[in-house]
């Protein structure tokens, strides 16, 4: 008999919040998570920072979207590319 | 077509390059715009010595396919070629190259804007300037 | 820089080449924004074989100059360089180029677009083209 | 005792204008010349046709603009460069 593996959340950080976070990701249990700001709060210990901006899979999104197990979910601060 | 890439290049090499490579727009093209970011070596009153250009692999180059792909459908444009580093760079440093080849002007310059203006204020890159008083991220434009 | 000549240019070589003759800007430009036109091989319906640009002599570079000069009294830029083509061209050909160099992007996309837009509606230049019916002076934009 | 050689009025013509006229340029004796149109009038012997444009000294001028001995006066139609 086969188990499937439980999916894990894969988080990611980048620029000054993976500084102030020590580390540049995270997998997460998703147990309890339903949206971007469970995700924050149960990696980082605290609600979200204002103005941080919030990836699902490589697309923007807000703190209420949804995360299913699996997603990849990304926390950084406003872009300065170009 | 989009490129992300730690290795130095030169815009205007690339532009040409990418013209040569598709003769099948010879004579329908009237107008190219390109845009070339370059380091500066200095920035919001300090002087930058070297820099280092963070992103998110894969965002990154979603985010500038998208953002091409839409100004393809918003503007009669024949095609864009985007080029933009990362990883460490020196001042005068070509960062990033937008192009833009059209019929017209009007459609190339409005396009060009739209793709650098659209990956400034979205494209997942950190700044991360060396200075004189040590590492700063760099703050966002404004708006 | 406005230049005027009958001889082909290669824009992305000149664009470079202006550039690398001016170390001085090192670190100091962080936008460059270029416009170059090219001889399409069709045209208000027809099929354009070949070109001839005649031009004014004299009063063209007196423009050229002009209105360099008033992009860089309106924008704060570092340098402009135009080049335009006059006599024979084939389809295919560059025209025009027009290269701004800046610290920030939107003065070298404005001052870009300012010089070519005067460019086209008042330097005297006149476009005659070959077509298959027979030659014709271009008729000029609408605005 | 040295005459001045009187000062001519040099026009050229471009494109169209120098097509219908058969001719780049003029030089013309300036008596009777007051304005760019009488230029004009002198060398082609009849009113300037609407939607010509005027250039005197190598700037744009009106056809009223006053035109002085030794002066070029170019006339051609709407620009097309670029």
């Amino acid at each position: 008999m086969v188990f499937a593996k439980m999916k894990v959340i894969t988080v990611r950080y980048f620029a000054s919040i993976r500084e102030q976070l020590g580390r540049g990701s995270d997998e997460l249990d998703p147990g309890g998570i339903i949206n971007a700001a469970d995700v924050w709060q149960k990696a980082a210990g605290s609600p979200a920072p204002s103005r941080i901006l919030v990836a699902i899979n490589q697309e923007y999104a807000s703190l209420d979207q949804t995360v299913a197990p699996g997603d990849e979910v990304a926390f950084f601060p406003p872009v300065t590319g170009g | 077509m989009i490129r992300v890439q730690s290795e130095a290049f030169d815009p205007w090499g690339e532009a040409a390059a990418y013209q040569a490579a598709h003769p099948q727009w010879s004579g329908k093209i009237g107008a190219a715009t390109i845009f070339v970011g370059t380091l500066r070596d200095f920035n919001q009153g300090q002087t930058v010595s070297s820099m280092t250009l963070e992103h998110y692999a894969g965002m990154t180059e979603k985010h500038l396919d998208m953002v091409s792909a839409e100004a393809k459908a918003r503007w009669d444009i024949v095609d864009t070629l985007v080029i933009h580093r990362y990883g460490p760079l020196a001042p005068n440093d070509p960062i990033v190259l937008v192009a833009v080849w059209s019929a017209h002007r009007d459609a190339a310059f409005q396009a060009c804007r739209y793709i650098i203006d659209e990956l400034k204020t979205r494209a997942p890159f950190w700044k991360l300037e060396q200075t004189g008083s040590g590492n700063r991220w760099v703050a966002p434009e404004a708006g």
